[in-house]
């Protein structure tokens, strides 16, 4: 591995996206790319993209029976979030968009509490310092700067960690991500930017987002790496972030990795997609499907039969079932907390406003005795 | 004919872009999508993607290339996606959008209209119910206006991308879907007017876009009761019609002002100072206000709790005449 | 010891940093050269360049990265060179800075400190005079705060360090090289709390920041004409003092709110509501507002013409006697 | 010259910044870089250098006599600014920060009026449409954005126009040169990002706001060719700006210049710049100078003799004069001006505010008689 690149050509991507696994599942050895996996990791890797996708369908079906406002499928982008998560350590962060419920299972997020932002009962609900998994961020591209920030910190601190931050192919358009990677080359933060080039922007495809030859060509202009792999392909994806890691680890700083995908479903449950791509595109897309090919290259190393199978669909159906269940009809909380979070320190906040929320839930003012 | 608020919009986008070739059409998702909203439905179509286009996700870029055109001679329609998404674009609006004309001593005009879809109601996530009006009316050089109806959605969109000076037009997205009867085009009173919705002896409901049709709900509820309500819908936020406030609280002596933005601060706040001082002697008891609380937007199953709805109207009517 | 108001925020961060070993302080310019007002001067030598540093020129950047060090565990202090340039960390501020926490259900603490030099008042170029108070002050989630004397610099920087909400943290530049006979260390009163600066009976002058001591002088003159003054000086725009606004106003039955920023939603805007409210039978005149226009800020000739001083703030005392 | 680049490295700067003069005037011929320039404007360029650094000198002495408030020197930037500048036709558009005093008389900008702003008359003196040439924007970098608008502008209209955007080393660190060079990229719109790489922002050294290998190589992040100038070589700038215009104008988009140059004055007259950077630091710099270079290579083609050198000094001392009395003890206009220009229709606005300025000028309300 490279450590500081002294020419600056080794900053700019290769020509190809770092591919280790044909749709088909045939391998291609690399030697920049060695895998470190057991036998169970491997197979460890695909459970989790089966876990979620069975929750993401579930979610979609949730959202459809109005027990969801809307949801951000991840469909398709399993391998690109199983396979980058799955580089970190335990100690090492995750800065989220709204898209990674991959990577939120990876860090085992409670799945019904994750979903429970697009229920709205709150507006997350999991305690980011259990899981080193950030809130999710909704404005795009903001969260790369809490990422570089808290890499930053790290450093700072002489502590050995690493984060890592998801934002789209549109996310790169913005500001936000333009000036976290500005702060992570000049101070060296180990941090990953982590892309998942899905292709669209909701209705916006690539080419609007940028001429250049690449995402990854972007890296350069901040002194950082950029690499790029193949996201539908869970092997390839760990690898290139696995490296990326271990070289922020070492103390080399940031680096960028734009993962090939392709975004299966709507946007969101309240997108329509015909509105803007084919029936032929999708078909297409299908056929680099990121959960096959592994199963593929299980069968072909005989790491994969019936009861295999058998035993994740299960877990995925079990916990498919569980997030159903703790999301079915779930009572919102107590109105009154809108009041308790705002401040460490509320005094002088909400002076009235308290109490006039208390009197309109007690039916003190009703409009019914009107 | 029933028209929509989105298809009022939608209409008078249409409407002016033919009228005006200088007119173009610009944000995320407004031409093949037509909008998350659709209120650019048909747009790119019809008029090409040289004059409805999309842009790149980046809201700086699409209020600071808005500033370029506009200069060059375009009269651009600029569409933030929704109200929380506007804040990225703040400084291109605050720094030049608005002070650039006076910048230039006038040689520069900057004729922008800035959709912005605001207000909560609709179960969303997180940064798409922001009521960011206030920020915008602070600010000089702005022009803010929101419709309360279909037929303002129309003529005020007309007269907004007529404007030579740049015009916030908040969108009330809650109200996207209500109807109007009306035949198009229509003209309505001139867009720095406030208009009395229902007139009413006891009490002033001062609203303006998501709120108008909950304030003559309100009213309407109120009658039975006995109390007579006056609703004025402001329409315009900067400038504020202080006259028509003033007169309005000469007649009835007692005002609230309703909005959804949080209350410290908000347009209610501006509204209480200007009454309390145009018509100090004629009040009866102080400017209430029933607005969204004093804290972040809430999830959407809070949300019912958090915004201003009849009740909490009523409620401030009932106050103000027991004072 | 006589000590500026620049030299007791100096003392203060310095104090802090001494006292904790999490307080970082950095922004554009803040390391070797001190700061563009040095107010951080010496603070890069004295604790290294891992405590104080020079971030790239980004402010978005800046305050992206406070939060993120702030989930951390660091105690940021983030310095925005001017009030216009806080203008590209909008979103970050608003959207996360001032809602992570509540977003977070308490979970995530953010002890960030925004610090702005802000106002005008001293010819400077156009975005270098700005008063952005109203919008951060509207802003739930926030903690704003402005110093009048060194002394307040002093003790409320400290505290707004040490408190775990994030404060904006407005420091008035035209008053930096106010001088102040003062021991440091020193502890004044808490900093949600308004303080009377001077005791009057005939009208109250509200201030805070660079207004307050325009509003002494104008006190002082007023005496000569037999006019009694109280001088309140809010100090936290958010939370408002509201006991303290209406007790004054209950004993003097007048108010003027004083600040540099535009009329129209400013800080007097909700002084005014509230006080109508809350003290409506006091009132012998409405609450009337010496401010800045609603115009952009003027070109530094023009400065003294634009805001608000002694005369106007008079003006407005005259007019609320003879009401 | 390339047209659309097919290979994307061909959008990457080139090692070394072109270069076309030596400090001591000995000039090198580049096949890609011819020089089109006839002996008049050979000594237009080195006249309009020298009147620039009399009226920045002037511009610095105002400023300490109190006459103006503040001054953002140029010295040392005038070939990065004069060879860029007269690179455009008429038609074409300059979007300038605050710095660009040299591109301002290229334009032939009232150098008084320029200087109003800083003396703070008015915020800006001079009809944009006159010379186009945008009025001075201080928020760092936010001019790109309407640069590139304009540019866009054009192109929509079939208008063969190009603009050019002056911004700063510490300026590409900000989110909206990004998205402007995104927006550019994506609408191919005819652009020029012209950096002015000084090495300071205000105190910051270079270091500090980006660790890419070169400014330029951010260029390629966007899908635009990066190019690298020595900026103290006014031929060079000329030259390489010249091709990235006509390159613009012939259709094939935007193009990113970096102009490696030296800030010789304070960042502005509020500056000490002793605190940050040494005297030995501004010896070496010195010995690069724009002016001295450009004289030496004129003297060596025998372009340059004594009464050249004088008529160019009578006509810099005859402007410097001229800004003199335009500047000293100028009124200011009248303060109801105030509110003439903030709408083009003020309906309902300014109430009673403007009444409340005429009384206050009236000395109605006058401190004096209380
Ligand atoms: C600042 C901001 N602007 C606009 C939006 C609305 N929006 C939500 S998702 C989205 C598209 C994001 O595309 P991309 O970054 O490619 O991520 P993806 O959704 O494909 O995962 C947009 C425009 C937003 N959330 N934030
Ligand atoms: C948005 C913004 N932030 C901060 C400033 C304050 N400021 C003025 S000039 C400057 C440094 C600019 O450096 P650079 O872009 O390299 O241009 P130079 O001054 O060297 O020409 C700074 C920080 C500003 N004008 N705008
Ligand atoms: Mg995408
Ligand atoms: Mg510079």
């Amino acid at each position: 591995m490279s450590t500081a690149a002294s020419d600056p050509n080794d900053l700019l991507p290769p020509d190809e996206p770092v591919h280790l696994l044909d749709p088909d599942g045939t391998y291609h050895a690399d030697p920049d790319h060695p895998l470190d996996l057991d036998d169970g990791q491997l197979r460890e890797l695909y459970r989790m993209m089966v876990v979620t996708r069975k929750v993401d369908r579930e979610a979609i079906n949730l959202q459809r029976q109005g027990q969801l406002g809307v949801y951000a499928s991840c469909m398709g982008q399993e391998a690109a979030q199983i396979g980058s998560a799955y580089a970190l350590a335990a100690d090492d962060w995750i800065f989220p968009s709204y898209r990674e419920l991959g990577a939120a299972l990876v860090r085992e997020v409670d799945a019904a509490g994750f979903l429970h932002l697009y229920r709205g009962t709150w507006l997350s609900d999991h305690d980011p310092y259990a899981h080193n998994f950030g809130l999710m961020s909704i404005p795009i591209g903001t969260q790369a700067l809490h990422a570089a920030g808290f890499a930053m910190g790290a450093a700072f601190d002489d502590n050995p960690i690493v984060t890592m931050t998801y934002f789209g192919d549109g996310g790169t358009s913005e500001g936000d991500p333009h000036e976290a990677m500005t702060f992570a080359g000049v101070f060296k933060a180990p941090v990953i930017f982590f892309v998942q080039n899905n292709q669209y922007a909701i209705s916006v495809p690539l080419e609007r987002q940028t001429a250049a030859p690449s995402l990854a060509h972007k890296a350069i202009g901040y002194g950082i790496p950029g690499f790029r792999v193949d996201g539908n392909d869970v092997l390839a994806t760990y690898a290139v972030t696995r490296r990326a890691v271990e070289r922020a680890r070492q103390g080399h700083g940031p680096a960028f990795i734009e993962a090939m995908t392709y975004r299966m479903e709507a946007h969101t449950t309240s997108d329509d997609p015909t509105r803007y791509r084919t029936q032929e595109e999708l078909d297409e897309a299908a056929k680099t499907d990121p959960i096959a090919r592994m199963r593929n290259y299980l069968t072909a190393r005989d790491l994969y039969d019936q009861d295999l199978e058998d035993g994740i669909e299960e877990q995925a159906k079990a916990t498919a079932t569980a997030v159903r269940a703790g999301i079915y009809d779930a009572e919102h909380g107590d109105p009154l907390e809108l009041f308790e979070h705002v401040y460490d320190d509320p005094t002088g906040h909400f002076d009235h406003q308290r109490e006039q929320l208390q009197a309109e839930l007690a039916g003190a003012v009703d409009g019914e005795d009107l | 004919m029933a028209v929509t608020l989105a298809q009022a919009i939608n209409a008078a986008l249409a409407d002016e872009m033919e009228a005006d070739p200088k007119v173009l059409m610009f944000g995320e998702d407004v031409g093949q999508l037509g909008g998350v909203f659709r209120v650019t439905d048909g747009l790119q179509e019809r008029f090409g993607d040289k004059r409805c286009y999309d842009t790149p996700l980046a809201e700086s870029g699409i209020i600071g290339t808005a500033i370029g055109l506009a200069m060059y001679g375009w009269r651009p329609v600029a569409e933030m996606q929704f109200d929380g998404f506007t804040y990225p674009a703040f400084e291109q609006i605050v720094s030049h959008l608005a002070k650039m004309p006076n910048r230039s001593r006038g040689t520069v005009k900057l004729p922008v209209t800035v959709r912005i879809p605001y207000g909560g109601g609709i179960g969303a996530v997180e940064h798409h119910s922001e009521s960011p009006e206030a920020y915008w009316a602070h600010t000089a050089g702005l022009k803010v206006m929101t419709p309360g109806t279909p037929d303002d959605g129309y003529s005020m969109m007309r007269a907004a991308i007529r404007s030579d000076d740049p015009v916030i037009f908040l969108e009330p997205k809650r109200r996207y879907w209500m109807k109007s009867d009306t035949e198009l085009p229509v003209t309505t009173e001139p867009t720095h007017e406030a208009v009395v919705r229902r007139e009413g002896t006891d009490v002033t409901l001062f609203c303006y876009g998501p709120m108008v049709r909950t304030c003559l709900e309100a009213a309407d509820q109120a009658a039975d009761e006995g109390w007579s309500l006056e609703v004025v819908d402001l329409r315009s936020l900067s400038p504020l019609d202080t006259a028509a406030m003033v007169a309005s609280v000469q007649r009835t002596g007692r005002a609230i002002v309703v909005h959804e933005a949080a209350m410290t601060l908000g347009i209610g706040a501006e509204v209480a100072a200007r009454i309390q001082e145009g018509a100090f002697y004629h009040l009866e008891a102080p400017v209430l206000r029933a607005t969204g609380f004093d804290t972040p937007y809430p999830p959407a199953k809070l949300e019912e709790y958090w915004l201003p709805d009849v009740d909490r109207i009523l409620d401030a009517v009932e106050r103000s005449l027991t004072f």
